[in-house]
């Protein structure tokens, strides 16, 4: 608990930290209300695809899903060619958006049930069955629109979504933050989400007390799925457009997304508000490097350096020392080592 | 022995499925030897291509595939012994990637009379070096290798093409030329072609054989085992976790080296961008071939077939006619088909096992 | 005064270092604006996208940009026209949301004019195949298409598993090259479009020992196809000189920003912008065609080193 | 070999050894001498510091003040393949093997670690190794066939692991050879193996040091007793020289007294019949009735069905024949879930591993099972719902915190099993299946855990406990089955049955289990 508040702390920390420097650098303009809203509303793909790892991840047996950005790929795909048919897309945009946006989140649902389904009923590993899924998402998607992008068109209920504002707030960042907060809920209060937590905390002690650890995993890779649905409906708002190919360095950079949040690997424990705040400080951070000028490969490098001092300070207890004074000694959670001699 | 045979008879200590299955020989022997399934896989697909177009079995594509299969063999390698302690990189493509193109840049600049073997030789050296760092990473942070080395990954390429530099190199040094043209067999097709077997593709088995000797035959080998069985317990025992971290990431750090240097040579040019992005698809090749995601598994044959099988899967695509259209969709559909095959396999035996979870 | 970013689709590569050169002549003739170029790191529409996004948001007065993808980029640029930025694009002549598109050449007559000189070395008949960066890839597409549409003049001409994708990827592409003359020994003929499919499929060639045999016509850059050239691995290379092409973007969107009219037949001052072509484009902006295509071949390309 | 003799300088001594863990003082100034030859039992309630204490003498763990003697030299901390250099050889309590090794590889690769001085870049001697392990497994009766040399130990069941391990502590030259709790999963004749062992070792002056909460065996063996309590060592002497109220007492600091805890009786209405039941083969023609309020005792060797038995009461094995009737009902049970809807709860054998979720919170680790019961208005679980759940659970299950918040791993081992009842309290159950309910809990743990048992069986709950502590079984249950080569081979009545006829039963052979 306390070390889930110490990376909650530095995350918010560094939001702080990276808004300051950007506002000093840039005399002001980093801090402008346009550019906070172009930042917030390119923070909701990634967000979304990270939360669905740090779901996978959360149900341990190895989990992560690495077909987020496929699956986020061929819903706003497979939906886009199916409703354009369909529906006059600026005769009737209220009906075209409705249907395009439920249409994209079913595939989302349908490529997740599938994940979920391979690794619950066969027993696949997580990373070789998304691994797998990944490329036959994209191959579809590939197959379906026979590798050109596919125009979705801005209706205005869509050009709102992707870009629209109220109060200031983009409704894409607005639509994040809800589906995160409610996710947030869903694992820490509902019987589900318990239940998640602990299947991946001990999965065999889950099985003892009953569990329908199949029917856990299934869901949770399911939700995923829907949330990379919902991912390419923004993707779609936004772009006006989607392709087989958007987004291919999202795969690390969602995963860098939830380690950098807290999320363990190993399954059972990780938080909603530090994926919302991590994909933030990526945000933060590449824009602010962006509006220096510096190469885009620094930021690739600053990414790393950025993550290996978080886990320097979780695994120091740094912030912890630094509030608690160096009472404590370090030595606490060391594993025993062979000395020389 | 003073004690009573009766009450200590051991029938429980034969593996479980051996008792009343009369085909349990053989379906031990697959559980045992997870690599088994993998190779009856690559057989299988190879059966069914050569029917497709027996074009395949031409020494001219057997030939190419091998080629094809050395800078995955190499890495692949270096992630079963990292899987196999308990671990996982997706950093070595980034390490490739940093060792060839820097070594590049300083035998053009500054040493243009290097010769080939000391290039090697800086290449692993290299790369063992940013493996160490891994490995002192993971060590000292232990945290899950995964976000260690997602950040290295960053960190490398960041290094490498922020501050290193990003030019291709197309005019290579000439030993590197020659290191890559140097042939061991030419075969003459019959329209004219020749298809040459280099001799940098022995450096795959050669690292192989290393791999398989370091786990089979010395104590490394085992004690890696042991840490991907129970780190804790291994470091209980005397298995030095530090010189197992350290060792495991440095070796596939030096494969890693060593492969971007094949990678070169045989390219004939350096290009820094090269090489990252694989990285997923070597560590389902490893997995392919038996090692389980979750350490302490494997073996170095499983490691060479499951290359074997992602190179020929991924270099017959055409040879039987699937459009490029539809490429990925086969490719994943692969995946997927050859992951259920080898866990019903493995399931079924494993039902037969008392363990009462599934 | 002004400042005008150059967006390119990855950084580093030799393409777009070469491109760079133009800009950075640009930005010494215009000392008094502020002229760069950037690109991302990965080659990923969407990561070009977040740059894009962020220098609108930094108030860039006008952005030169070579789309990854033209269609992802649709809803950024008219975001930024609505708020004022002067966008001019390349290498996307279906890009609606722009305000003049720079082509250094018409697609059609460029696929056309590679399939032709592949033709003349086949002497019109045998199999050819084609390559592509990827199949999203518009312009390639489009240069493979009037490629095929060309080599409809020769009946002998047998196109055989066409649109292979080679991801800018030289090794990739060496290897599927191999695979497709296992598979096709007989083929005679390799039109490509990406830059370094020339350098894989003609080592592809060179190894196999088929140079001469076997005729390569595609895009590439001189300075790094001069090897296989000289070998006669590759035929012969189509290209348009990049730096022109970043000297003609900038020198458009200064104009624009002075508010300058563009019009038909005019000379943007960069060799072979010097009499463009000005049509009505796909979308809201024009259509500027210059005549940069440049084929070279074993005996000319020492003309162009870059 | 070189010996020392026993009267000369000790082999090993601790002098005033402390341990913290965090905020847990674990140790505080244990002081302890070893000798060459003699038998040791440490002895105390759970989370007194004796796995600590061990840890500290085979390096596994450093001290946090103090130091250890080793053979007249000093050192402030060991290290794992510093004590394995000096011969110190240790059994842990999780029997540290290693899952994916063959058994030859446990048993016999500490051998050649050693002789290179912990350096792993050193040949493998493959001819050694099987010859080492060969002679160790024949040491504790197990006869090294090469199918079993080549076993992975992931694939042993238990009994024959403890085996292995034990094998892999006298596989070397050892002078101290430390077991922590050896005894917990074998039978009786496989404890009689393991006392000729140490004997064995005695006379050839090898110091042993056992960690055990059967005092039983304790004085069989003999030797010294070192009786912790609270991270101190409270008494040291020869053991024959304390009664087992006097060792009970200074463990607990309390008087407990052994007695039979069933004081009622078995209601008359029948909860649960077995009719000739079967599952593949695990065991077969297993026909036995369950009343409400009643306990029956399951005992058996370990490969006598009795387990296997458990697991498909629990839902975690198929049925293969017969059936279950619940309430004259005919029942499926083919999973966990339809066994927790009949009302049937199944406690593990294996706590960390199959019970609770060790970083979890009490909480958490509570509720599990009554997550749809707790629900707000919201269809959300309710939290102040589920936090009077985990404090009535605590409470009734007397914990020794009330904090339900606090991870379930900081509880020493009495209290986590505990907790892992406790769970199965909060529904309610009809029938509860306990496996080895008190395995490695200490004789204070266990009046409590026997006392909730004797509740549950007031409140008409059916207990069935699969045990091989007879005394347990003898003092708790109303009959006791007796199983064997996967047959119900003897039933007994718990307050008249003796534990010799009980040992019979479980130790004939098959053939003549079946007459
Ligand atoms: N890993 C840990 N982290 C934090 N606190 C711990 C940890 N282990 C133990 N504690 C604390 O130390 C206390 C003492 O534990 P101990 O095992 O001595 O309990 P106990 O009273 O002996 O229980 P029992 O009667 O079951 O033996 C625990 O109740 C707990 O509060
Ligand atoms: N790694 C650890 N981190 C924190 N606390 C620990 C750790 N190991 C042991 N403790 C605590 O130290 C105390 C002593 O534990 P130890 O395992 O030595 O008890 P024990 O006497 O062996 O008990 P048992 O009979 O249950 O095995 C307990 O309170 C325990 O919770
Ligand atoms: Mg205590
Ligand atoms: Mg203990």
């Amino acid at each position: 608990m306390r070390k889930l508040d110490g990376r909650l702390a530095i995350l918010s920390m560094l939001v702080v930290v990276l808004m300051v420097t950007g506002g000093l650098v840039s005399g002001g303009t980093y801090l402008s209300l346009f550019n906070l809203q172009s930042m917030a509303t390119q923070v909701p793909e990634i967000g979304l695809l990270a939360i669905g790892v740090m779901l996978a991840m959360c149900a341990g047996n190895g989990g992560i899903d690495l077909s987020g950005i496929a699956l986020a790929n061929l819903a706003g795909v497979a939906s886009g060619l199916v409703m354009t048919q369909f529906i006059p897309v600026y005769d009737a945009p209220w009906l075209f958006t409705l249907c395009f946006t439920l249409g994209a989140v079913v595939v989302g649902i349908l490529g997740g049930l599938l994940n979920g389904l391979i690794i619950s009923r066969l027993g696949i590993t997580p990373i070789l069955c998304t691994l797998g899924t990944q490329m036959l998402f994209t191959g579809l998607a590939v197959v379906f629109s026979d590798g050109r992008s596919v125009t979705i068109g801005s209706p205005d209920p869509m050009y709102e979504l992707g870009n629209g504002v109220i109060m200031g707030v983009p409704y894409s960042f607005l639509i994040f933050l809800a589906v995160a907060l409610v996710l947030g809920a869903v694992l820490r209060f509902t019987p589900f989400g318990m239940r998640l937590m602990l299947t991946g905390a001990n999965a065999r002690a889950a099985d003892y007390s009953g569990f329908a650890k199949r029917r856990i995993f299934t869901v949770t890779y399911t939700l995923s799925g829907a949330l990379a649905g919902l991912a390419g409906v923004i993707i779609a708002a936004r772009n006006v457009n989607v392709k087989w190919d958007y987004g291919t360095s999202y795969l690390l950079i969602a995963i860098l997304v939830a380690v950098m949040a807290g999320v363990r690997p190993e399954g059972g424990s990780g938080r909603i508000v530090c994926v919302v705040l991590s994909a933030i400080v990526l945000q933060l951070l590449s824009s602010l490097l962006n509006f220096i000028g510096l190469s885009n490969f620094v930021r690739d490098f600053a990414w790393g350096a950025l993550l290996l001092a978080f886990l320097a300070v979780g695994r120091f207890q740094l912030i912890e020392r630094l509030a608690a004074g160096i009472a404590s000694g370090i030595t606490s959670a060391r594993v025993p080592r062979a000395s020389k001699g | 022995m003073t004690m009573t045979q009766s009450t200590f008879d051991n029938r429980n200590a034969a593996p479980p499925a051996g008792r009343h299955h009369p085909r349990a020989g053989l379906a031990d022997t697959f559980t045992r030897h997870p690599e088994l399934v993998s190779l009856c896989l690559l057989v299988a697909i190879c059966v069914a291509v050569a029917l497709i177009n027996p074009a395949f079995l031409s020494p001219t594509s057997l030939i190419d595939m091998g080629r094809a299969s050395v800078v995955t063999g190499l890495f692949a390698l270096g992630v079963f012994s990292i899987l196999a302690a308990g671990g996982i990189d997706v950093s070595f493509t980034a390490i490739a990637a940093f060792a060839m193109y820097s070594l590049t840049l300083f035998v053009l600049k500054v040493a243009p009379d290097l010769p080939m073997a000391a290039i090697l030789l800086i290449a692993v050296a290299g790369g063992t070096a940013l493996g160490a760092v891994n490995g002192w990473l993971v060590h000292e942070l232990r945290v899950a290798a995964l976000i260690v080395t997602i950040g290295t990954q960053y960190l490398f390429r960041g290094i490498l093409l922020a501050f290193i530099g990003t030019v291709w190199l197309m005019e290579l040094p000439p030993q590197m030329v020659a290191f890559g043209k140097a042939s061991m067999l030419d075969v003459t097709t019959a329209n004219g072609a020749t298809v040459t077997l280099p001799w940098y593709f022995l450096v795959f088995p050669a690292a192989a054989l290393l791999t398989w000797a370091i786990f089979n035959r010395t104590l490394m080998g085992r004690a890696i085992f042991a840490t991907g069985g129970n780190p804790e317990v291994a470091a209980r025992l005397g298995y030095d976790q530090r010189t197992v971290h350290l060792f495991v990431f440095a070796f596939a750090g030096g494969l890693a080296g060593l492969a971007g240097i094949v990678h070169v040579c045989a390219n004939r040019m350096a290009n820094p961008f090269d090489l990252v992005g694989t990285e997923i698809g070597v560590i389902a090749a490893v997995v392919l071939g038996g090692a389980r995601i979750t350490g302490g598994t494997g073996s170095v044959l499983g490691t060479v077939t499951g290359v074997l099988l992602i190179t020929v899967v991924n270099n017959v695509l055409v040879l039987v006619g699937i459009p490029s259209t539809w490429q990925r969709v086969v490719v994943g559909a692969f995946i997927l088909l050859a992951a259920a095959f080898f866990v019903t396999r493995r399931g079924k035996l494993q039902s037969r096992n008392r363990k009462p979870s599934p | 005064e002004g400042t005008i970013t150059t967006v390119v689709k990855i950084s580093g590569i030799p393409w777009f270092d070469r491109m760079e050169t133009g800009v950075e002549k640009f930005a010494e003739e215009n000392a008094d604006m502020t002229i760069s170029q950037v690109g991302p790191a990965q080659a990923d529409s969407a990561q070009q996208l977040q740059i894009v996004q962020d220098l609108v948001a930094k108030g860039t007065d006008a952005l030169a940009v070579v789309p990854m993808d033209p269609a992802i980029l649709e809803g950024i640029f008219k975001r930024a026209m609505d708020r004022g930025t002067i966008i001019v694009t390349h290498e996307a002549d279906n890009q609606m949301n722009t305000m003049v598109d720079v082509e250094a050449f018409d697609n059609a007559e460029y696929g056309a004019a590679l399939n032709a000189r592949l033709a003349e070395c086949m002497g019109g008949e045998g199999k050819w195949t084609t390559f592509v960066g990827s199949l999203g890839s518009r312009t390639h597409m489009q240069w493979v298409g009037a490629g095929e549409e060309n080599a409809k003049q020769f009946p002998g001409m047998e196109l055989v598993d066409p649109n292979n994708e080679s991801f800018d990827d030289a090794n990739g592409t060496y290897e599927k090259a191999k695979e497709i003359l296992r598979k096709h020994p007989d083929i005679k003929g390799f039109q490509t479009s990406a830059g370094n499919d020339v350098l894989g499929v003609g080592r592809a060639i060179e190894e196999a020992g088929l140079t001469g045999k076997v005729c390569l016509v595609g895009t590439g850059l001189p300075n790094p196809s001069a090897a296989y050239l000289d070998s006669g691995a590759i035929t012969a290379i189509g290209f348009w000189d990049p730096q022109k092409a970043g000297m003609a973007m900038n020198a458009v969107a200064k104009m624009l920003l002075e508010g300058k009219e563009l019009t038909d037949g005019m000379d943007l001052g960069v060799e072979g912008y010097n009499s463009v072509t000005l049509k009505d484009g796909p979308g809201v902006g024009k259509l500027l065609i210059g005549n940069g295509m440049v084929l070279a071949d074993k005996d000319t390309y020492k003309d162009y080193l870059f | 070999m070189t010996h020392s003799d026993p009267t000369d300088q000790p082999f090993l001594e601790l002098r005033g050894i402390h341990k913290r863990f965090g905020g847990v003082h674990a140790l505080r100034g244990v002081d302890l001498t070893l000798r060459a030859g003699e038998a040791y039992h440490l002895l105390g309630e759970n989370g007194c510091g004796k796995s600590t204490v061990i840890k500290i003498m085979s390096g596994a763990h450093a001290p946090s003040e103090g130091e250890i003697i080793l053979d007249g030299r000093r050192h402030s901390e060991l290290s794992p393949i510093m004590a394995l250099e000096a011969g110190i050889e240790t059994v842990y309590q999780d029997l540290s093997l290693l899952p994916n090794l063959t058994v030859a590889e446990n048993v016999a690769l500490g051998e050649q670690l050693v002789a290179g001085h912990g350096r792993l870049l050193r040949w493998l001697d493959r001819a050694r190794l099987s010859e080492t392990a060969k002679k160790a497994l024949r040491e504790v009766g197990l006869e090294p066939t090469r199918a079993l040399l080549g076993t992975r130990v992931s694939d042993l069941p238990l009994a024959i692991r403890q085996r292995v391990a034990i094998a892999r502590a006298i596989a070397q030259d050892a002078r101290l050879v430390i077991m922590d709790e050896p005894t917990t999963s074998l039978t009786r004749h496989e404890v009689e193996t393991l006392i000729e062992v140490v004997g064995r070792l005695r006379a050839q002056n090898v110091a042993v040091l056992f960690v055990t909460h059967k005092l039983e065996e304790c004085y069989r063996i003999g030797g010294q007793a070192i009786v912790f309590r609270d991270g101190l060592c409270v008494a040291q002497g020869p053991i024959a020289g304390y009664s087992r109220a006097e060792l009970s007492e200074l463990m607990t600091g309390r008087e407990i007294e052994a007695r039979r805890y069933r004081e009622g009786h078995p209601g008359t209405a029948e909860l649960m019949r077995l009719d000739n039941l079967g599952s593949g083969d695990g065991f077969h023609g297993v026909t036995a009735t369950l009343h409400e309020g009643e306990i029956l005792g399951i005992t058996g060797l370990s490969d006598s069905g009795r387990n296997e038995l458990a697991l498909a009461l629990a839902g975690h094995r198929e049925i293969t024949d017969g059936r279950i009737e619940m309430d004259g009902a005919p029942v499926r049970i083919n999973t966990p879930a339809q066994s927790i809807a009949l009302g049937i709860g199944y406690v593990p054998e294996d706590r960390l591993g199959e019970g609770l979720f060790i970083e979890k919170s009490i909480l958490d680790n509570e509720v599990p099972l009554i997550l749809d019961r707790i629900l707000g208005p919201m269809g959300t679980v309710s939290r102040t719902k589920a936090r009077a759940a985990a404090r009535t659970i605590s409470e009734d299950m007397k914990l020794n915190t009330t904090d339900v918040d606090l991870p379930v791993g900081a509880l020493s081992g009495g209290n986590q099993q505990r907790v892992l009842i406790g769970r199965w309290l909060s529904i309610a159950p009809r029938v509860l299946v306990l496996h080895g309910p008190t395995v490695g809990v200490d004789v204070g743990s266990k009046d409590t855990i026997y006392r909730t048992i004797q509740d549950m069986a007031e409140r008409g709950i059916g207990l069935v406990i699969v045990s091989d502590d007879l005394p347990e079984l003898l003092q708790n249950c109303d009959r006791i089955l007796v199983m064997n080569g996967g047959r119900v081979v003897a039933e007994t009545a718990g307050d008249t049955a003796s534990e010799d006829d009980i040992y019979r039963a479980m130790l004939a052979s098959p053939a003549e289990a079946a007459e």
